[in-house]
């Protein structure tokens, strides 16, 4: 146990401190070099601390680390559990493909955007990594706000008027959402003393302040994670900001709020809410989906498709809430994940389009040689892993849901599951109907600039690694599993 | 201390501020609105700590003190990002330039 | 006799507070609402002040009189559209599309459900967990050492919010269409540089008093480091610190090393204790004071530098 | 003693309040700012009075910072607004 | 209640005195330059009396200074400003510089 602990500090501390001094290098040295490479190593690096941590916890179970050897109602706890780690798998994978990427796109004279990139992205990729360790709510309060942050100074990177708009749009609403999470701590506080999320189901027994504060904290959680009736700001911001941000973007940051939501309620809150409840926010999940695949099947933009895709995707998450079983535990926690790295994938590819072609039209994409068909092929995988077709991470993701949906004779959670991943390929394909329907290479569509070899790579080695998911879901599993608070109203 | 008058004006604050931040669609308007909802939160905080004891406790007090520097950052970038759009002439075009040798700058 | 002016005083303050916020939500011009929402801030501190929290006050003193009212009545000045607001303001529908009566109406309904609850909440206040700890600690003022010590990490990162805020503002910035730095008319006032003659010694000494007293008494870097801002944004008005094009590396230094002395020392105290961010046995104090130094430095240099990032905030000398 | 200077500090306050409604009553810029003049000196003297209620005064520190950045509001106002065309009445 | 305790509350008295009293010339005098005087002058008057009598009340050198040093920067402030916005006043109503 106590060589546990001791992987688990070191590992917390390389986590979140590891990009931060990233980032403070970066933008300290004015050395060219460690902008392009730095970040990459680090994160190939937190692949093996991450690796050494899975183990430890697969044989010592979910852990908690008093940061300063404060104990928890004063001092600020880490937690970790197989959620939590599974979201941190995710942000390191997601951020060594973005790393890579970005160090061909950062080669060489780098404009005031790309600058900015190199800086911002490592304090979100920290601070995203704090998130997903975090056991206190105030805590969770600061860290989502240099999430929010860093994620409207991504969108504002493009420098345009259409990327302003937009970052001030999302800004509002994460300034809601803030607002609403932290009335809802104060009310938690207020009401039991205790802030850490071990204590709390101990200390906060269902009142009218707790039921409150859990409206408020799952409403402003909702607004950060652009959950179906808030989603208002994500496809505009998602689709302004370039390529790299707008895939953490995607892939991660709205990740954040609805990893909260699940694992509020699954934990601290576990004893305020109702089964009629979870299933209202299925419904809001569900609607998210529906809602979300029909305006991604209408966008003209590539990048609108792939972010109104996002607001669909995510609606898979609260789904978790009604059907509340370790199967369906194992499904989210995997759909999770397995979007994170197709729509990483996704918003990657288009990047070396617009690089490549400087067209985002639907109708523009096209096979020009075979940088071009590499491309195709990332977009194309990871449309089948996000449609839940059988080789695929969301495959696995969709069975398992559907399981939990049928063992808990919620069938109405089936047809909605069943209902998404057809939407979903049908704007995938509807996406890619241009360069396969027209097998020929267009005359105007030769590229006008050529993309690195790790630009080309990266999109599709994401998206190979989401049929990867796709096989090993036995093996997987039990990592899920570690300290899943599930069954408890199954 | 009353109790009851601090907490009528931290609601009352809170329900201020929400209908500010619902109702106007100015955005220095609804960042006004936001910091008096913030504060209502703050003010309850503290309300509730000195109802216990005085000086109130630190854990709430050093909360807030945070939650203010927290606030500060926002605003200000927001209303950094509010005057750029009013003072600057920006390109119209969303998509990221690629060309953009906009010399030396940071991030 | 005593507790009947107590509620008064209360009382008052409550009214006066919640008349100033709907007026500077509601009030027809930006710069009204701007001059409200100003006064807010200083009642505000007075609340802190009378609830017993004077770390508080002097922190919403620092940052609401100097980087706070500077930013919001540049931003007032440059942003008014007189018609346009009013328009918005007759309207009867708002933003979120609930007609104005109506979300009134709700928002009175939620106030007082939400000043039930609170009420409840407060009077029957849960047990807070023992300050024993914190009593017991190197650090004589109970803020400071759980904002160093026992919540250190939210400090590492409250920090870090504010230098991403700067970070975005600065990526906007930058190599721009500058907007000429036009002189007010007349100049600057000659008055202004002898001001700035007199309080800036003084200024510095208040800072690194706050800082210094910090660690037993109410101060600390975030209230010193908001003073020197203070300063630094006179100097700006005065017209005496441009914004820059670049950040120069050796100002970049200054900016980050708040945070950065947070994170070496998370690394480094691996060496000694099985927990980062825990204070050795032996030198405690220094180190606190070590990196209350360091956050005053970056916490000073970052509001400048946040103000200076405002496009308005050019002023020229003639 | 104590109850004095709360007698004093709620005197003030009266005052503080009067400026504001005069604030929000004055139809110009420059009577505005004059207000914002009156409620923070009336501020500074309330934190004294109530520094003096508690032993040792150490909402002074809170008063001494206050008027050490008084200033800035009014020069932020004319600074800029001088600069700025004019919009309002 | 000693002497002492008696000549705080006398200046203490006196300075509120000061403060109403400006804000009645903020509130009543037609000018606006007008009001400005009344205000400021009333203002830093007011100040120094209750600093004053605080000073009496606190005994020790420490916190006269303080409170000396929130009077005189208090004034300095006051002063600036109402220099500041007298000058704003005059150049837009078109007058001349002083």
């Amino acid at each position: 146990m106590g060589d546990g602990a001791a992987t688990l500090a070191v590992a917390a501390t390389a986590l979140v401190f590891g990009p931060l001094l990233v980032a403070l290098i970066v933008f300290v040295v004015p050395w060219p070099a460690l902008r392009e490479r730095l970040a990459l190593l680090v994160s190939i690096a937190l692949l093996g601390a991450l690796g050494t941590l899975s183990s430890e916890l697969m044989t010592g179970g979910a852990a908690r680390l008093a940061l300063g050897a404060r104990a928890a109602p004063l001092g600020i706890e880490l937690a970790l559990d197989g959620l939590s780690l599974a979201m941190l798998w995710m942000t390191a994978l997601v951020a060594l493909a973005v790393n890579a990427w970005a160090a061909d796109w950062l080669r060489g004279a780098a404009n005031a955007s790309q600058r900015g990139f190199g800086v911002i992205w490592p304090v979100l990729w920290s601070a995203l990594n704090a998130l997903f360790l975090a056991a206190d709510l105030f805590n969770v309060y600061v860290t989502l706000e240099i999430v929010t942050l860093a994620a409207v100074a991504l969108v504002v990177l493009t420098r345009g008027r259409a990327a302003l708009q937009a970052a001030m749009r999302y800004l509002v609403f994460a300034l809601a959402g803030s607002i609403l999470y932290l009335l809802g701590v104060a009310l938690v506080y207020a009401a039991s003393g205790v802030l850490t999320f071990a204590l709390l189901p101990a200390a906060l027994p269902p009142s009218p302040a707790a039921s409150l504060a859990l409206l408020v904290i799952t409403a402003g959680l909702a607004m950060k994670a652009a959950l179906f009736p808030v989603h208002g700001w994500l496809p505009a911001a998602h689709a302004a900001a370039p390529s790299p941000a707008s895939a953490v973007l995607s892939a991660l940051v709205v990740k954040a709020g609805a990893y909260l939501i699940l694992r509020l309620w699954l934990g601290p809150f576990d004893a305020l809410w109702s089964q009629a409840l979870a299933q209202g926010m299925g419904a809001v999940g569900a609607a998210g989906i529906v809602y979300g695949s029909v305006q991604a099947l209408r966008q003209q933009h590539i990048k609108r498709v792939i972010a109104y895709s996002t607001v669909a995707q995510l609606g898979y998450l609260p789904l978790l809430l009604p059907l509340a079983s370790i199967a369906a535990w194992q499904g989210t926690v995997y759909h999770a994940l397995n979007h994170g790295l197709a729509k990483a994938a996704l918003f990657l590819a288009a990047g070396n389009l617009l690089h490549m072609h400087g067209d985002g039209r639907v109708h523009a994409l096209r096979i020009a040689d075979r940088q071009g068909a590499l491309n195709v092929a990332a977009i194309a995988i990871a449309g089948v892993s996000l449609a839940g077709l059988p080789p695929s991470g969301g495959f696995v993701a969709k069975w398992w849901l559907l399981e939990a949906a049928f063992a808990t004779g919620q069938w109405w959670w089936a047809i909605v599951i069943v209902a998404g991943g057809l939407l979903a390929a049908a704007y995938m394909v509807r996406l890619l109907h241009p360069a396969l329907g027209h097998g020929a290479p267009h005359a105007d569509a030769t590229a006008h600039a050529s993309a690195g070899a790790l630009m080309l790579w990266a999109p599709f080695a994401l998206a190979m690694l989401t049929l990867v998911l796709g096989s090993c879901g036995n093996w997987l599993a039990p990592y899920i599993a570690i300290g899943a608070p599930l069954p408890g109203h199954g | 201390m009353s109790l009851w008058a601090y907490c009528a004006t931290a609601a009352g604050l809170f329900a201020i501020g929400l209908y500010g931040l619902l109702a106007y669609s100015d955005f220095i308007q609804r960042l006004l609105a936001a910091n008096i909802m913030v504060s209502a939160v703050f003010l309850y905080l503290i309300v509730t700590a000195a109802s216990t004891a005085t000086p109130p406790h630190p854990v709430p007090q050093a909360m807030v003190l945070t939650g203010i520097v927290v606030a500060v950052s926002v605003t200000a970038l927001a209303l950094v990002l509010v005057l750029v759009r009013c003072l600057r002439a920006l390109p119209d075009d969303a998509a990221p330039r690629p060309q953009d040798t906009a010399g030396s700058a940071d991030g | 006799m005593s507790g009947a002016l107590e509620a008064s005083f209360d009382l008052l303050l409550g009214a006066a507070l919640l008349w100033l916020a709907w007026h500077s939500v509601a009030a027809p011009q930006v710069l009204r609402r701007v001059a409200m929402f100003l006064v807010f801030g200083l009642l505000m501190a007075l609340v802190w002040a009378r609830l017993g929290a004077p770390d508080l006050a002097l922190a919403e003193a620092a940052i609401g009189a100097g980087i706070t009212s500077a930013l919001l009545l540049g931003a007032g000045v440059a942003t008014p559209h007189p018609d346009l607001d009013g328009a918005a303001t007759r309207t009867t529908r708002s933003a979120c599309g609930v007609p104005r009566p109506v979300l009134a109406v709700l928002c009175t309904l939620l106030g007082i459900g939400l000043a039930l609850v609170m009420y409840a909440t407060a009077s029957t206040p849960a047990p807070a967990p023992s300050t024993a700890a914190v009593d017991a600690h190197v650090l004589g003022n109970p803020v400071t050492a759980v904002l160093l010590d026992f919540r250190g990490y939210d400090t590492l990162l409250e920090l870090l919010v504010l230098l991403v805020a700067l970070l975005g503002a600065r990526v906007l910035g930058e190599r721009l269409e500058p907007v000429p730095a036009t002189a007010p008319p007349g100049g600057v006032a000659p008055m202004l540089d002898q001001l700035l003659a007199m309080s800036t010694p003084v200024l510095l000494l208040t800072a690194l008093y706050v800082l210094w007293a910090g660690s037993d008494a109410p101060g600390g870097a975030f209230q010193a480091g908001a003073l020197l801002a203070g300063l630094g944004v006179m100097y700006s008005l005065a017209g005496r610190l441009q914004p820059l094009a670049h950040t120069p590396h050796r100002l970049r230094l200054l900016l980050v090393l708040g945070v950065g002395a947070f994170a070496l020392f998370a690394c480094a105290s691996l060496l000694w204790s099985p927990a980062p961010l825990t204070f050795p046995a032996r030198g405690a104090r220094a180190l606190a004071l070590t990196l209350d130094l360091a956050l005053m430095i970056s916490v000073a240099v970052t509001l400048v530098l946040l103000f200076l990032a405002a496009p308005g905030a050019r002023i020229g000398r003639r | 003693m104590s109850g004095f200077l709360l007698a004093a500090a709620l005197l003030l306050l009266l005052n503080a309040v009067v400026g504001v409604v005069s604030l929000y009553a004055s139809p110009y810029p420059a009577d505005r700012m004059l207000a914002i003049l009156l409620i923070g000196s009336t501020t500074v003297a309330i934190l004294l009075l109530l520094a003096y209620r508690h032993e040792p005064p150490v909402l002074l520190e809170v008063a001494l910072s206050f008027v050490l950045l008084a200033a800035i509001g009014s020069i932020a106002f004319v600074q800029q607004r001088l600069r700025a065309p004019p919009h309002e009445p | 209640m000693s002497g002492l305790d008696l000549l705080a509350v006398a200046l203490v008295c006196a300075g509120c005195a000061f403060f109403l009293t400006g804000t009645l010339g903020l509130l009543r005098f037609p000018d606006p330059r007008a009001r400005l005087h009344a205000l400021t002058k009333a203002d830093n008057v007011g100040l120094g009396l209750i600093c004053a009598g605080l000073g009496v009340l606190d005994a020790s050198v420490a916190g006269a200074l303080k409170l000396a040093l929130v009077w005189v920067l208090g004034m300095l402030a006051s002063t600036l400003s109402a220099f500041l916005i007298a000058r704003q006043e005059t150049v837009r109503s078109g007058g001349q510089r002083r």
